[in-house]
């Protein structure tokens, strides 16, 4: 394993920078290359473009066209390579450009990125990072909006993580590059700019560890849990409850697989009651597993089913429905209640 | 099938080739890419000055073409081009959530979409708003999946006009498959054969759908005009981030006939399509095209290329435009008056009021449209979630909005 | 819709045939085939060899090499290409020769296959059946034994069933070609040629309808759901719980996506115990969605959480293992057990 | 990075073509495939007949093969089809779950893999126990994967071997990302230059994954050998279901050399695959080299060839055996004695008992295997399952047995 992620305090400026999640995570990278030389990021119009979403920009300029690949188009192309190049030493951070790309590259995820290791008897580490941009809410097109991180939770041999906030995203990035498994990395892009979660972050902070859930809010009427996009979502649900006296306790995931339920659990013992949230259809997906796994671990505790908040079975919608399709505050509420009164 | 060794060695675009190469302007802008590279092996009938050169393989092809068509596609091309600055001007306006623009491709399209035959089928990418114009596909339902509000609007059957397809390369081993159909059918072997096009960009041949595409239609024989525009830029990567050699060159290693054409050149467009389509309806499919051509704009709205590339290169190609050259020529040969562009002008001022009209009145799906036509056949566990929505937005509207 | 499938009587010979799930899936598609000439086999070494399983066995004899083909070696290939032949009017079947070798595809089926009826607003039919061979049990290389269905369950888009015997092979492969929407179909690969599971057939009779599941042995104690190669271990394992005087209520799911959950809610309501069965890993799997609903549906019925008895969160293991890796019967009377002591 | 036009119109394996083929034989079999089809573009510098054929072009590859080094190539050629045919008896024995035969192909295996270099790095395909015994893998160690108590147990980076891969083409895009990484850290450029190797079959060129890495390995200039074993067949499928073209013919469309060597004369592969590898530790890779083979067993042992193929075929290509020549080779040039073909034999036997007793013996992985190396760092969700089976196990045990 690469050493553990931790700060450098530089006591001549500041540690604490104001950041967007894009920011933070562009920050992140950058760290991250300048600490590891075999750090390379490659994928689509990464280079001089910076990135659809601009997360690389400025990469390619300071570290040049061996570390920031602008790579032909394909993804399978992208992914197997960066197996390639993990084999021989590399630590590759690939970029898919929105998520509904990563099907092509799918194959070589769950064939070989997934199983290299395990194969080998640990002789080959796959140090990958997959970053992709993931959920719904910008207007866009077909194909840019979905949420198919439930696929890879399922596939052994892969972790997958997500995160919600600035400071997640700086630390997390990092983290996931200094990990020596195959690290399926799920960005909030419609959070990627947003003022409403822009925060400080404190670069010379010890982060929590990569594999861990959060409790961000603490409440004693019900839990909520959700990851990436969602969390705000559920954290403007328990404002908007605690106004009308009901206290949610809200839980960020951050790591989908392996799953880390235990905070889950414990809250769960105390509030009685779950509502998972995601923008993913609702079947056969992480909201699945954490019901089926809450009710077994809490049987006893549970005063109501869990109730799930999530995208509806149906491939995502034409974007101007996409306020109708996904868990918005109302949804998450309505399920609170139902909740309460079951 | 046409033999195969009969294009291990090609030699496309034999006979127009030497006149194609017009370096005095291009040779300007020293040090930027080689945007003349298309020069040697280029299929051109229409220089960018406007002069008709001759090509003893295609000018039969094009033997139809008089004044009057030649100006149907002049006109053909000022309304797309027209209708594609209003949409783009609409997404800056707030009225469609994107724009794919096709400017530029003007010629790459109109003239290969009229090479088709109504029983023939084209599968766009994305960007095909000219090709949809030829198939008779009104511009006004492509707007529906540009605004949002639809993922495709038209009927795909009666117009032989495929869906627009996002995922790279994916529409190419789907029209193989279709092509491979007519071929069943028993669709091809003679002059009323039927046969497919399929559009895709200089990015997309990169993809090993597009591949598997190029090994299919070649295995099967199939039917299919592989149409490559290259308009030089895949979102910010130029084309020598997908291949060392002319994308059309590609198909050497298949056994099928692969041919560079001037995409900015309207005629040869058609020339050279008509041309590969026949080989296909007589059962010498596939054939590859390459129309060398340029994205005079950005990629989408959304995109900003001045981050990645010179605006001289756009200077460069603006000596090109394919509308420019049919006006001119048929300025200078008499084929057509001032009163005449001033009519394609005016009936296109209106082809993009209409358009702009449409938009801005266009009604929002209602959410009852997520659930539908996701199955064919009805999925009782996906009704149930259909009903409690519905139930749910009851609900709201009860207590008085949502 | 194509003309739904119905039997037809010859009156001369007996309709009554001893097969086995190999033979009923070959004699389904051979009918298929016969019924309607838009009906085509893809697929790697499907003609002259019938398949590496001989599954398509005598077909490109008798129908031709037009109607079943021998395709280039890439299964996006097959599946894009059975795309479009779907618009063009054919209804193709793919063979994937093994589940593992289906992930080149995945692209085709989520971008295309599941999404085209969708975003066509039902103008393009998607009548596309992919035969999968799955499951673990033959002691097999890698990629020779996976278990992927949940991934295709939780696609919208896609229908996924799996059958676990002769008659359903038989009437079930040919209601999937009936069917106009794009039906992944799961063959359990170490039952096609055992005649354990061989039974009498009779092509006159009255199929039930697709998707639809069906209770297999009727019980009291406590209810067993499984699909696939795993409805017999849960048969086997009733019957030994039976001669220990346990009574066990099993289900064939049968239908994967859409779930007909029905009947399972019907049997926890009364037996107040669950018991998901499958080979694949559990994380965000079908059995996390069986639970996730019986929990929500069956709330106040259920004496114990739901149990799972699944692969585990592994890759498939080298497969002198996979005894120990597979559900078995020791396995599933252990969850029984710890059911009813809950 | 050699220049793209040179490859444009290659002329492949020029020097030995004329005599390369050896018609007689072939067309006895008529109304068979043709197998002579590799005739007039093959490199091959050691005929059937065992005779020494001059090649101006590849000759300088081999000027060090002196009388040893070639009974070093047989004897290397007679150990592992010993190897190999006693691995299929033991199947055949229960000894083994499967096994997939390499027999036809010593010569494509042994002669590229003796190309290599210690610091060259070798990915293979499934079939490649040839190669594993040139890059000091213990046939031994193959055992385990087809014996299904393993998955790969060699050390990949001691042997510049890669783990066995099953999935079609995955490893070529591996391949190409190591290759890709060879040159990022300087190690190309001079006669130390680095180079890889990845082999895959005839039936795999249809897969998007090798066309990927033709693109990529062209785009970043990878010194990557392509070494594709073209034996005929992919499970039941001849080449003709692949491709149009002769196979090596697809790096035409990509713009780096394609060259069709013969597979069974293990020098025109050493030759080859050196002048290949040559190029692309200088730089000028990546290279397409198809190796013109013959399966001469079933695809594995669980195929039955008989209900797709004539056994005539494998009567042709009986003669052309890859062992057969060298024998006649060494024999006839008086470069061998009786005595020395009477020690390989021996060799080989013993060769092939002692891995017959390491196989009878090979103990069974234990349950804990499952739950081991599914990830470098731990996972707590696996640590709980591992130890709760471990516990069920303990359970059995303690109550007398599972
Ligand atoms: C599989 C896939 N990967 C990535 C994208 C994102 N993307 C959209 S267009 C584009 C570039 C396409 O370039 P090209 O094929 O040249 O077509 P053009 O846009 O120039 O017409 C990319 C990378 C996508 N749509 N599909
Ligand atoms: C992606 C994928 N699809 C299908 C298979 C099943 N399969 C194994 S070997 C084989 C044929 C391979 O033929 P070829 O590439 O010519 O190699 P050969 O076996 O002849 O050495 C097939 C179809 C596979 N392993 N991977
Ligand atoms: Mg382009
Ligand atoms: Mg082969």
């Amino acid at each position: 394993m690469a050493a553990p992620v931790k700060s450098t305090v530089d006591s001549a400026h500041s540690t604490v920078q104001k950041l967007t999640i894009g920011k933070g995570l562009n920050l992140g990278l950058r760290t991250a290359m300048e600490a590891d030389d075999k750090v390379i990021i490659l994928g689509e119009d990464v280079g001089k473009l910076g990135g659809v979403f601009r997360i690389t920009d400025g990469l390619q300029k300071d570290f040049g066209e061996q570390r920031v690949l602008d790579t032909p188009l394909a993804e399978s192309g992208i992914i197997g390579t960066a197996v390639g190049l993990a084999v021989r030493g590399f630590r590759p951070v690939c970029e898919i450009q929105f998520e509904g790309f990563i099907f092509p590259g799918f194959d070589q995820i769950s064939s070989q990125l997934a199983k290299l290791h395990y194969r080998s008897q640990g002789r080959i580490k796959m140090p990958v990072v997959i970053r992709v941009p993931f959920g719904g809410g910008i207007g866009a097109v077909e194909h840019h909006s979905e949420s198919p991180e439930s696929l890879f939770s399922h596939i052994p041999g892969l972790k997958v993580v997500s995160c919600s906030n600035p400071a997640d995203a700086y630390w997390m990035i990092q983290q996931a590059i200094a990990c020596d498994d195959p690290v399926l990395f799920f960005e909030p892009k419609r959070l990627y700019h947003s003022g409403a979660v822009r925060a400080e972050v404190d670069t010379a902070a010890t982060p929590d560890p990569l594999f861990a859930s959060r409790v961000v809010r603490q409440g004693t009427a019900a839990t909520v849990v959700a990851y990436g996009p969602s969390v705000k979502v559920c954290l403007d649900a328990a404002t908007a409850a605690a106004e009308e006296g009901t206290s949610l306790e809200v839980i960020d995931l951050r790591t989908l697989s392996p799953l880390d339920l235990g905070p889950v659990f414990e809250s769960v013992r105390r509030t009685g009651r779950l509502i998972a949230v995601s923008e993913a259809p609702s079947e056969s997906s992480l909201t699945s597993e954490i019901a089926a796994r809450v009710q077994q671990e809490c049987f006893y505790s549970l005063e109501a089913p869990v109730l799930r908040v999530t995208g509806f079975d149906t491939p995502y919608p034409p974007s101007k429905l996409e306020e109708e399709y996904l868990p918005d505050l109302d949804r998450v509420l309505h399920a609170v209640d139902r909740s309460l009164s079951w | 099938m046409s033999s195969a060794e009969q294009w291990t060695h090609p030699e496309p675009g034999a006979g127009p080739a030497a006149q194609a190469a017009q370096p005095s302007r291009e040779q300007v802008i020293a040090g930027l890419r080689a945007t003349n590279e298309g020069g040697a092996e280029l299929t051109q009938l229409l220089t960018p000055e406007g002069e008709r050169v001759d090509s003893p393989q295609f000018d039969s092809y094009v033997a139809d073409v008089d004044a009057e068509v030649l100006r149907g596609l002049y006109r053909d091309m000022v309304l797309v081009r027209r209708a594609d600055r209003e949409s783009n001007a609409m997404q800056r306006q707030g009225q469609l959530g994107i724009w794919v623009p096709l400017l530029g491709q003007e010629a790459a399209q109109i003239g290969s979409g009229r090479a088709l035959r109504k029983r023939d089928m084209a599968f766009p990418s994305y960007r095909e708003h000219g090709v949809a114009f030829t198939r008779g596909v009104d511009f006004k339902e492509l707007l529906g999946i540009f605004r949002c509000s639809d993922q495709s609007g038209w009927d795909f059957q009666a117009h032989g006009f495929h869906p627009y397809t996002i995922v790279i390369g994916n529409q190419v081993l789907n029209a193989a498959g279709y092509a491979m159909g007519q071929k069943f059918e028993g669709k091809v072997g003679d002059d009323d054969g039927e046969a497919t096009i399929v559009y895709f960009g200089d990015g997309a041949t990169s993809q090993g759908d597009v591949h598997e595409g190029f090994v299919w239609a070649a295995v099967y024989d199939a039917p299919l005009v592989f149409f490559c525009q290259n308009n030089q830029w895949a979102i910010s990567e130029p084309t020598e981030r997908q291949s060392r050699l002319p994308l059309y060159q590609r198909a050497r290693g298949y056994g099928f006939p692969g041919i560079r054409v001037d995409g900015n050149d309207v005629l040869a467009c058609l020339a050279v399509t008509r041309w590969a389509l026949d080989e296909c309806r007589h059962g010498n499919g596939p054939v590859l095209i390459e129309a060398f051509t340029y994205r005079m704009d950005a990629h989408t709205t959304t995109d900003d290329p001045t981050r990645y590339r010179l605006s001289e290169e756009l200077e460069v190609w603006k000596h090109k435009d394919p509308i420019e050259r049919v006006r001119v020529h048929l300025a200078r040969n008499g084929l057509a008056d001032q009163d005449f562009f001033d009519k394609v002008q005016a009936e296109a001022d209106d082809f993009a009021a209409d358009l702009r009209d449409f938009c801005f009145n266009m009604p929002d799906p209602p959410p009852e449209r997520i659930f539908s036509e996701v199955y064919a056949e009805p999925s009782p566990v996906l009704d149930a979630q259909r009903e409690e929505y519905l139930a749910y937005l009851a609900g709201f509207a009860e207590a008085g909005g949502h």
